[in-house]
């Protein structure tokens, strides 16, 4: 499953994996600086003169698609539980800073701080549920946590019922486009940092090897929950400052389940457990279906199906994913060929 | 106590001081079937002990009970000196207990070196500890340990791509980083070929000698086991049959018997 | 006397979440998939009927024996819809992780359901079928008979499906394949036909209930979803791969539904079923007629 | 007929690209009479010159492109065939001719903020066309506010939008909560007076503000509301919620939802053997596809429509309702629906207040809007309330079994009387 045949003969004269492969040690060696320059690159265009209208809107949501891609990735991908729930922190985060905008008539970055202890608390709980389960009943109770939830706020007065929440006097996009531009800068240095620390490490085993992982004397509950709230916040932060992006919320927007599955998509194509996979794929995927949206009308959901069937089935390691295996196929015979004395049965996949 | 004609022989020969694990009346029942039967068993410092039996005798569903994946229905486990049979599993690993499985289990998604910084114990729980990126001292640690099970070169790699020896000396190099006060092996010998037998022979073995290693480990292999172990349990249906040193058990009619399959 | 109302509207439509469960739960049960697109199955079984009716009639009416004359041919239809699906796709991401598997059946979900709304739009679509007299009082409880109807066909499609497993040399075969695929394979099964017509199956019978929920109901292209969250209750509180199972927890969540819609207010009643998942995957994982959910991997 | 308020649509819809299709000055259409002079327009037209500028965002593309062509096309058929017949001679004593600016916004309320934002700030545009769907209007409509620029749109109806102390607001769709007001007097006009209501509501904003709307006017009547029950959108079974309708006997029904919905409606009142005397489907009953659904079951029921095309009002631009009808049909190849006429009143609107005020000032011009009398469009005649709703009730329609849809009520334009009470199941 990995990559495709016959395009890797054209693919391999053009960029042989030895040069791909010292390419990725060069972006491992330079994280930061390539982060770093990112943010640079992402805080000029206001600069020069982009201020407002459409590129600005779309700008502004492929910043926020990405944090809900790589907040998704440090539970789904880092840790091995897809949860399919998501839209949950996005939706309290919203909710929580529209209520206390609206109706406690605090400050936007106050009602910030309140959002993230609401999705922290509701993170918390929560995660007390459906960490315990694995598999398909993670993956279904967290889809049935949203919508439960998605019911209660239509079903409550405090949200506005069906209705939802108008907030007018919003600050204008251009503090939304770097609000989302540094969420997702901190988000990518905090998730690059940890992916090189002892937790990122306990991350990858859990997802790997469970049961290993606590036989080695890991509290993984304590480290899954951990990286849950982490997740919770960063989507939280993201779902808070976008009820007043959008100056309207409503059960429906707060708790898109076309969004739900976009972000995992994203994630997926783009390459999950790695730093630089979901925001790729946020950008990309984001890119085709406002084009798909803009020329195919109608047709954006058919393509998100079927792209995702294609890349489940072809390339399910997503575009970093698979390009690292490209670049990585030689180096275990020529690292450590003459010790595999019995390589009959090396596992290529999990 | 068991009905086995065996009496404990080794209580005797051991003081309270060196007992790393002590398993008292551990009994295991699942549904109507008692897996596991009022067994005792000592292991003391710097021990390699073995533990065989015909299969289905209750041999890994015993290592189960004594790392807390599963909870036993009777009978205490101590690890050095300490009752630990109510602990979650982690906090009896973490309490010096380490495991190698049958099917071998290492994280195939992450790479060679990952594999074992992890099993590192200087990393310990606390926040600083967790957040901190591995020092200099620690990845020496870990390329001299690689070098010596000869996988110098496959830092790098991905330890899914491993052959199933491979992985299992990976394995058996992360206890060496973890250095558990016991070790736990279910069948290290299985499933590799003779060459890199002698080769795990040798590191356990040289485990024991130099680092004063305190192994328990589960055997089908006799020749294995016979030429390793310091001392043997036989379990069957459930209960201990025997103990004793390598050649008490090759002569023994209960054991003779127990593999012959008469009751 | 309204509760028993209530908990007889249940039961009408209780069933026919059941007939949609045990296909759900059958697939999870010998292929290990959760099959995210069944909902959409019951979609297509709908449409199929509606269609067969309106090329016989003109318009999508007619007598009952007419509409029931459409159900071979629906089920037949999805049989092999199920079956191609499991042959061309699922059966790539079988044994992969678990995320793929789920994965692959969304985005089949998805493409199904948007391709129906460009074939035949979003607009809502019922089969009328001409009763004389459509509703009869049994008892002072007011028994629509259509609703009737439904209801026997879906405990008759649960039936066969049922009798299907037990009494077939296929149906023996899928048995086997669901308890050990490697043993089955080694006595000669092929065990990618039969997971092919375990899906097969699945979608025909969900296809037969997406008929009848197109007579007293109705239909539309994104309809499916929710038939496959109640799918997932209904299994979860049956037991993965139990038919009996989902047969009780299709009844009984449709008689918590009309319970909740009748006694506290109908606004609250997918609040409760969604929170009845959650609580039934804390405190049951394995289903009250459990007979091999595995929590672990 | 689609809801006003796209509270329904499943995803979000994506943003896409505005620009180009924007500036369509006044280079026309085929098939319109090619008066098409200054359209190189654009730039600073608002009070000076002798070109006043109207512009705004709308669903030209997405989900929601079909209803905003029906604006778009209404909105440019007007301002032609005012520019041919000379312009408006406003009250400041010049003759001007009308241009428009339309960006797309793909029924996506931020991308309609940048859009309006825009047109204030590069265009120096004074006078907003209002976009499509409420929940876009709404942020809309803060922009207009914050800039204060009238507004006027028809293509959001929920109450929200006029509840917010905005002065700059107007719209030309009664708002949500009027939607069954109609429906309660036209039923209290008959014989026997009912004595009993039950309201059947979806939980979607729509739905619960024309619910909440039909509970304060049967406050002011001697009607008691014997059931009163939400519903969530995803129900597919009534039956429940019927059975309640049947065993506390209510006369008068009325479901607060969408097609879907009166699709069940029709179908399980007959299953159930519910025998009100009238019953009304707020969104959606009087679509062809609903009748089509449902066939004679969908005999004899009601649903509101703020505009009847077989109307006859008269117009100063086009002559008279009929005039604009056969317009549109001629050059547009399709049958206008309320839509279209409430595009062709926003532009009147504007229109009639040009003529009225002394200077051409956004200030000025909102107060002409509000302070207006009642004039006659196509749509019917136009002046607003204090909160900037159009004063105007709904034209209640009845599928009647012979000839079909008939609109009932009021009695002034109605083409039948309605079939009251309706025959019980029984008895057809």
């Amino acid at each position: 499953m990995s990559t495709d045949p016959d395009t890797s003969g054209l693919l391999r004269s053009i960029l042989p994996p030895k040069r791909l492969d010292r390419l990725f040690d060069l972006c491992g060696a330079h994280g930061w600086k390539l982060i770093g320059a990112g943010a640079v690159v992402g805080a000029l265009p206001p600069v020069f003169g982009l201020r407002e209208g459409y590129m600005m809107t779309v700008l502004s949501e492929m910043f926020l698609f990405a944090i809900l891609a790589l907040s998704w990735d440090i539970v789904g991908g880092q840790t091995g539980y897809p949860s399919f729930g998501n839209m949950a922190f996005f939706g309290i985060g919203g909710y929580a800073t529209a209520i206390l905008v609206k109706d406690a008539a605090v400050s936007f970055p106050i009602a910030m701080v309140g959002a993230v202890v609401a999705v922290l608390v509701f993170a918390a709980i929560n995660g007390l549920i459906v960490l315990r389960l694995r598999g398909h009943y993670f993956a279904i109770a967290t889809l049935g946590i949203l919508l439960a939830i998605q019911q209660v706020t239509r079903n409550l007065d405090i949200t506005g019922g069906a209705s939802g929440k108008i907030l007018f006097d919003v600050p204008p996009g251009i503090v939304f486009y770097y609000f989302f531009l540094a969420v997702l800068v901190v988000e990518m240095a905090v998730v690059y940092y940890l992916t090189q620390t002892r937790f990122g490490f306990i991350l990858n085993a859990i997802r790997d090897d469970e049961g290993k992982a606590t036989a080695m004397g890991f509290n993984t509950t304590y480290y899954k929950t951990a990286a849950w709230m982490l997740a919770a916040l960063f989507t939280g932060l993201a779902g808070g400052a976008y009820g007043l992006f959008n100056t309207f919320l409503d059960p429906q927007t707060a708790y898109n389940g076309a969004w739900n599955v976009e972000l995992i998509a994203m994630a997926l194509m783009g390459g999950t457990g790695t730093v630089a996979g979901p925001v790729i794929g946020a950008f990309g995927l984001h890119t085709i279906i406002e084009y798909v949206e803009s020329s195919f009308v109608g047709w954006q959901l058919v393509l998100l199906g079927v792209a995702i069937i294609v890349t489940v089935i072809r390339f399910p390691k997503g575009v970093v994913g698979t390009l690292r295996a490209y670049a990585n196929e030689m180096d275990y015979y020529e690292r450590g060929g003459m010790a595999a004395t019995d390589d009959e049965e090396v596992t290529t996949d999990e | 106590m068991s009905n086995t004609p065996e009496t404990d022989d080794h209580a005797a020969t051991a003081t309270a001081d060196d007992t790393v694990l002590r398993t008292e009346g551990i009994t295991k029942r699942f549904g109507g079937l008692t897996a596991v039967n009022e067994v005792d068993v000592e292991v003391h410092e710097g021990e390699i002990v073995g533990l065989i039996g015909p299969n289905g005798a209750g041999k890994s569903t015993l290592f189960n009970c004594i790392t807390g994946t599963l909870t036993a229905d009777e009978g205490r486990v101590t690890l050095q000196g300490e009752d630990v049979t109510d602990w979650p599993e982690y906090k009896i690993a973490r309490a010096g207990l380490g495991r190698m499985f049958q099917e071998t289990r290492i994280f195939g998604g992450m790479s060679v070196r990952k594999n074992l910084l992890l099993a590192a114990q200087e990393g310990g729980a606390d926040i600083g500890g967790l957040l901190r990126r591995p020092d200099d001292s620690l990845m020496e640690r870990t390329n001299e340990l690689l070098e010596y099970v000869d996988l110098g070169g496959l830092a790098d790699t991905r330890a899914g791509r491993l052959s199933f020896g491979q992985q299992k000396l990976i394995e058996f190099a992360m206890e060496l980083m973890a250095e558990p006060d016991l070790l736990l092996m279910d069948e290290p010998a299985g499933g590799i070929n003779p060459t890199m037998l002698e080769n795990l022979i040798d590191y356990i073995r040289t485990a024991n000698d130099e680092e004063e290693a305190t192994i328990f480990l589960i055997e089908h292999n006799m020749d294995f086991v016979m030429e390793i172990a310091d001392r043997i349990y036989v379990l069957a249906h459930g209960e201990r049959i025997a103990t004793g040193t390598p050649d008490e058990i090759q002569n023994n009619q209960h054991v003779i018997d127990a593999y012959l399959g008469r009751e | 006397m309204a509760i028993a109302q209530f908990v007889v509207n249940g039961l009408l439509v209780g069933a026919l979440f059941a007939a949609v469960a045990v296909g759900f739960a059958l697939i999870w049960g010998v292929v290990d998939i959760i099959n995210l697109a069944h909902g959409e199955m019951v979609m297509l079984g709908g449409y199929t009927a509606y269609w067969l009716l309106s090329i016989a009639t003109g318009t999508a009416e007619g007598s009952v024996l007419l509409f029931l004359a459409t159900i071979p041919v629906v089920v037949g239809v999805l049989f092999i819809v199920g079956y191609a699906l499991q042959r061309t796709l699922v059966s790539r991401v079988i044994g992969t992780d678990i995320f793929l598997t789920l994965l692959v059946t969304f985005g089949i979900s998805i493409a199904i359901q948007q391709l129906a709304i460009q074939a035949w739009t979003a607009n809502p679509r019922s089969i009328q079928v001409a009763f004389a007299d459509p509703s009869m009082v049994v008892g002072g409880l007011v028994v629509p008979k259509m609703k009737l109807v439904a209801f026997a066909g879906a405990i008759v499609l649960t039936g066969i499906l049922y009798l299907f497993l037990q009494r077939t040399r296929t149906g023996r075969a899928i048995r086997a394949v669901s308890q050990n695929p490697e043993a089955a394979a080694l006595v000669g099964i092929d065990v990618e036909h039969t997971r092919a017509v375990t899906f097969g199956i699945s979608s025909a019978v969900a296809g037969g209930a997406g008929a009848f929920i197109a007579t007293i109901l109705n239909i539309q292209p994104q309809m499916g979803l929710i038939y496959t969250l109640k799918s997932f209750v209904i299994v979860v509180f049956g037991g993965v791969g139990s038919i009996p199972g989902a047969l009780t927890g299709g009844l009984l969540l449709g008689v918590v539904e009309e319970l909740t819609a009748g006694l506290v207010s109908s606004q609250w009643t997918l609040a409760v079923s969604f929170t009845l998942l959650i609580v039934l995957l804390v405190v049951k994982p394995k289903g009250l007629f459990g007979t091999g959910a595995d929590n672990e991997h | 007929m689609e809801e006003p308020m796209t509270d329904n649509h499943n995803r979000r819809t994506f943003l896409k690209v505005a620009g180009g299709t924007g500036a369509l000055g006044l280079t026309g259409l085929a098939g319109c009479a090619g008066n098409s002079s200054n359209g190189d327009g654009g730039g600073d037209s608002g009070g000076s010159g002798d070109t006043i500028t109207l512009g705004g965002s709308m669903s030209l593309t997405g989900d929601n492109a079909d209803l905003g062509r029906l604006y778009k096309d209404a909105y440019q058929e007007t301002i032609d065939r005012i520019n041919e017949s000379g312009g408006v001679e406003a009250g400041d004593g010049n003759t001007y001719e009308l241009e428009m600016v339309l960006r797309d916004d793909s029924t996506d309320a931020s991308t309609s903020r940048s859009i309006y934002q825009e047109l204030i700030d590069r265009e120096g545009i004074d006078y907003l066309l209002g976009p499509y769907s409420s929940s876009v209007t709404l942020p809309a409509s803060a922009v207009a506010a914050e800039n204060e620029k009238p507004m006027v749109e028809g293509g959001g109806a929920s109450p929200e939008i006029f509840s917010q102390g905005n002065e700059w607001i107007f719209g030309l769709l009664p708002t949500a909560n009027k939607y069954a007001k109609s429906y309660i007097d036209m039923a209290l006009a008959q014989s026997p007076t009912p004595e009993s209501i039950a309201i059947l509501a979806e939980d979607g904003t729509f739905s619960q503000s024309t619910a909440e709307g039909a509970r304060n006017k049967i406050e002011q009547t001697d009607l008691e509301l014997v059931v009163d029950q939400t519903f969530p959108s995803g129900t597919s079974d009534l039956s429940t919620n019927l059975g309640r309708v049947r065993d506390q006997g209510a006369d008068v029904l009325l479901l607060c939802a969408h097609q879907k919905h009166n699709i069940i409606l029709a179908n399980q009142m007959e299953s159930q053997g519910v025998n009100v005397d009238a019953a009304m489907g707020t969104v959606g009953s009087l679509n062809d596809s609903f009748k089509g659904e449902v066939g004679p079951n969908g005999d004899y029921i009601y649903g509101p429509t703020s505009w009847d095309i077989n109307a006859d009002f008269e117009d100063p631009v086009y002559g008279g309702t009929q005039d604009f009808v056969a317009a549109i049909e001629d050059n547009y190849d399709y049958t206008p629906d309320y839509h279209s006429a409430a595009g062709e009143a926003v532009i009147m609107t504007f229109v009639n207040a040009f003529q009225s005020v002394d200077e051409l000032t956004p200030t000025a011009v909102r107060n002409a809007i509000r302070d207006s009398d009642p004039f006659s469009t196509v749509y019917g005649d136009v002046s607003f309330d204090d909160s900037g709703v159009i004063a105007k009730n709904m034209l209640i329609r009845q599928w009647q079994p012979e000839p079909g849809l008939q609109t009932v009520y009021p009695s002034s334009v109605a083409q039948s009387d309605p079939l009251y009470p309706m025959p019980d199941w029984s008895e057809r």
